[in-house]
């Protein structure tokens, strides 16, 4: 089996370029690869131009937050930005662009990505603002939104446990999104809290297999937990 | 499901007259705010299960000792528990039990509700976007849709409206409203008044709807648990 | 939390009947629930035009097969019947209907069922048998198939472990179909090999929540280990 | 991947030459029959993961001391093991992982395969109807689809055709043929072939292929492994 650990610059560089199309794990603060957005955000003149698909917008001085402010981020797909009053600011202002999706679609979307799946029909959202400019089909009588497959160039996420293979599994919540953009981008980096032999997740209790990943790097200590709390 | 204050005086008020309408056997799901106060006000008997959409049902308040466990968190981003029974599970599954017809109830808050039970409760344009969240598969597809909310916005408006000005987040929707005033179903197809807080008469709680109410008399006692609809329980 | 335990003649005699549309788990003799099958077949006057949805049709005296020899089954939706040489001839004869459906279309389709979507798109079997009858539709240049969600009436699946509650854990490659047909059908039978307490499976590991069960039922021994060989 | 009984020559011979296509780093399915001998020919050294699309990935042969585990079986129903760091799922993940792009190399049967490609190998109408299985998610969607199988039908006749006559299961999927006589690959949109094994020539390998074939001269030996394509590695 491939060793897949690498350093987290090393992964980086490979994968991530100005322009990329970025899916970011997490849920609150459950499955954010916090080391990698901040090594993103320590190297904000390197990558300008991406577009980052996340549940939500984090908090200002958080995750993704910090990206958002430095102007890395051209475009942000989400469902709940509720968090960074920040961004919202910046949204309201016309400085990027923000495209809300329904949670489950947002899922759905992502899925569709990975399995092959060009697009599904669905009834969420029919009569919303999240049908503007979408295409609709009659089918038996209803009308459903077509919902177009999304697909990113790189999947960042954070496991609680990460074989050195790749294969990954998660703590409580911390699932949420990070197994199914794992499956819809072109290169998977998972960061790894802890990073454990081959074999030692019992194979039917992984969530994510290894298949699916590129790189695993070792999760940090967070920021605001190594130094100061943030400004 | 933990709080992190106590609920001033109506939002307690509504949370206890809302855990009256979570039923043995039922699966919720609790919106963020003021539907998080709910749980605490359940008879401890009463067996209901937790959905939170960030992935589990069997969601259980936070630690009694107050240690946070920030592996395990609502849909509001707040340290809980699961209890034993429970199971995670990813977002895709989450939202599979809701879109598949599972969820017996959604609490969710509201900025308006309309008579004919729309709900709109995620933008407000150029002032407050937070987003939809999950809130549209929840108002969409749980089998019931309860809104708790204030009475009144902050501009003293009543919540509900003859039309939503704002961005819906779905049509025909909304089965219960409960504010701290009173408590409206919607029959054939229109919310109707049901139950007025011993504070209040009718006339302070329609004061200012603009549009026609159905009042449904004999009015229902403050504390009246609903009827059990045929076939709840997962 | 509810206790889903029942024998399972209250199982079957609740939530089966004449007509009804039935999911089987199962792919080979993995994930099969053979004593529920067996039940049936001991009551096949009791149960007629039965609608199974199944990976494939078993062997003949095995699984679903005698259901099928007992002539209980008016349609079968199924990827592979080649194991059994019998149905085959039953349905060249025209005594039963078989819909052939690519495997990963099937569980797509149960899925999208489950999952409350109503359609797909896919570019899996145009241009084949696969696609006759079914509505297409260009998107983006492009013709895709749209492949309706299935659902049943009952699923009957075999889980090697379930807690008295309904969640699931499968061993191996038992899993295959089991899991998302029991999220598409209105009721779910789980046979248990092992029937533990609740909280005996961690609930990260947990891979069918209890929410989609209704019964939780005790797998027997197979029948051919408790007499003789099969005829 | 165990293997039930001893391949017998034409079968082994094709196996052995189907082994050198398996390049380390790839994800190879192996469908049922014949593409199912084809690991043990693979030298130790290479690291080649096999994805079973009944639900995992790390496929391994059966136990040496004949113990079988029958929680563990392959699409064709025998018993076989889990190699460390491989994983189990569901289904759906199993095909995800084809239609996504993840598998490098599809190992198939056929009863037919045209000139350009296509595939035939589920249905012969009236007389055989095993079911596509998951063979058109495998032929269409797999990143090299390999076809190992007899020269010749029971009949006589080459299983190269201009056009196939049976129901297809994909078109324009084959990327590579291997029979006990040669090794034909497509090239610009059409099968050519590559090599002749040592007992056959040039005609006796297109004997009764009733469509003009390409022979890319000089032909390659027959134990010559194909050029490592770009990007293979999951």
């Amino acid at each position: 089996m491939i060793d897949r650990t690498v350093p987290i610059d090393a992964a980086v560089s490979r994968f991530i370029r100005s322009g990329s199309v970025i899916m970011v794990g997490g849920f609150g603060r459950g499955g954010v690869p916090f080391t990698i957005l901040e090594h993103l955000a320590d190297h904000a003149d390197a990558f300008a131009d991406l577009t980052l698909i996340k549940n939500d917008a984090s908090e200002p001085h958080l995750g993704i937050g910090p990206l958002l402010r430095a102007g890395m981020v051209k475009k942000l797909i989400a469902t709940h930005i509720g968090l960074n009053p920040e961004f919202i600011g910046q949204m309201n202002r016309g400085e990027v662009e923000c495209e809300l999706v329904p949670q489950g679609i947002f899922a759905e979307r992502i899925r569709a990505g990975g399995a092959g799946i060009p697009a599904l029909l669905t009834d969420i959202g029919v009569d919303t603002e999240a049908a503007a400019g979408k295409p609709s089909v009659r089918l038996d009588g209803e009308t459903y939104l077509v919902e177009r497959a999304l697909r990113g160039d790189v999947a960042l996420v954070c496991a609680d446990r990460v074989d050195r293979t790749g294969n990954a599994w998660w703590r409580g919540s911390n699932r949420n999104m990070c197994v199914v953009m794992a499956t819809a981008c072109a290169r998977v980096i998972v960061e790894g809290k802890q990073i454990v032999e081959a074999g030692a997740i019992q194979p039917e209790d992984v969530q994510l297999p290894g298949v699916f990943v590129d790189a695993v790097v070792q999760a940090q200590p967070r920021r605001h937990m190594r130094t100061e709390a943030p400004a | 499901m933990t709080q992190t204050r106590a609920p001033m005086q109506d939002e307690e008020r509504i949370a206890r007259r809302a855990a009256l309408e979570l039923r043995p056997g039922m699966l919720v799901n609790l919106g963020i705010g003021l539907p998080t106060l709910v749980p605490q006000f359940l008879p401890a008997d009463v067996d209901v299960l937790f959905h939170s959409e960030n992935g589990f049902v069997g969601m259980g308040p936070a630690l009694e000792d107050g240690t946070p466990d920030h592996d395990i968190i609502d849909a509001g981003g707040r340290a809980c528990t699961i209890i034993k029974g429970g199971a995670f599970f990813d977002s895709l599954l989450s939202f599979a039990i809701v879109r598949g017809g599972h969820l017996d109830l959604a609490v969710l808050g509201a900025f308006e509700v309309s008579i004919k039970g729309d709900l709109a409760n995620w933008k407000i344009p150029g002032r407050l976007t937070p987003g939809m969240g999950g809130g549209m598969e929840l108002a969409q597809k749980a089998n019931q849709v309860l809104v708790v909310t204030r009475h009144l916005d902050k501009k003293g408006r009543p919540k509900i409206v003859r039309e939503c000005s704002l961005p819906l987040t779905a049509r025909h929707c909304v089965d219960t409203v409960i504010t701290e005033r009173a408590v409206f179903r919607r029959r054939d197809g229109a919310l109707a008044l049901i139950s007025v807080h011993p504070d209040h008469t009718i006339d302070s709680v329609l004061e200012g709807i603009e549009v026609p109410m159905r009042v449904i008399e004999p009015l229902q006692s403050w504390d009246q648990p609903p009827e059990s609809p045929e076939g709840v329980g997962a």
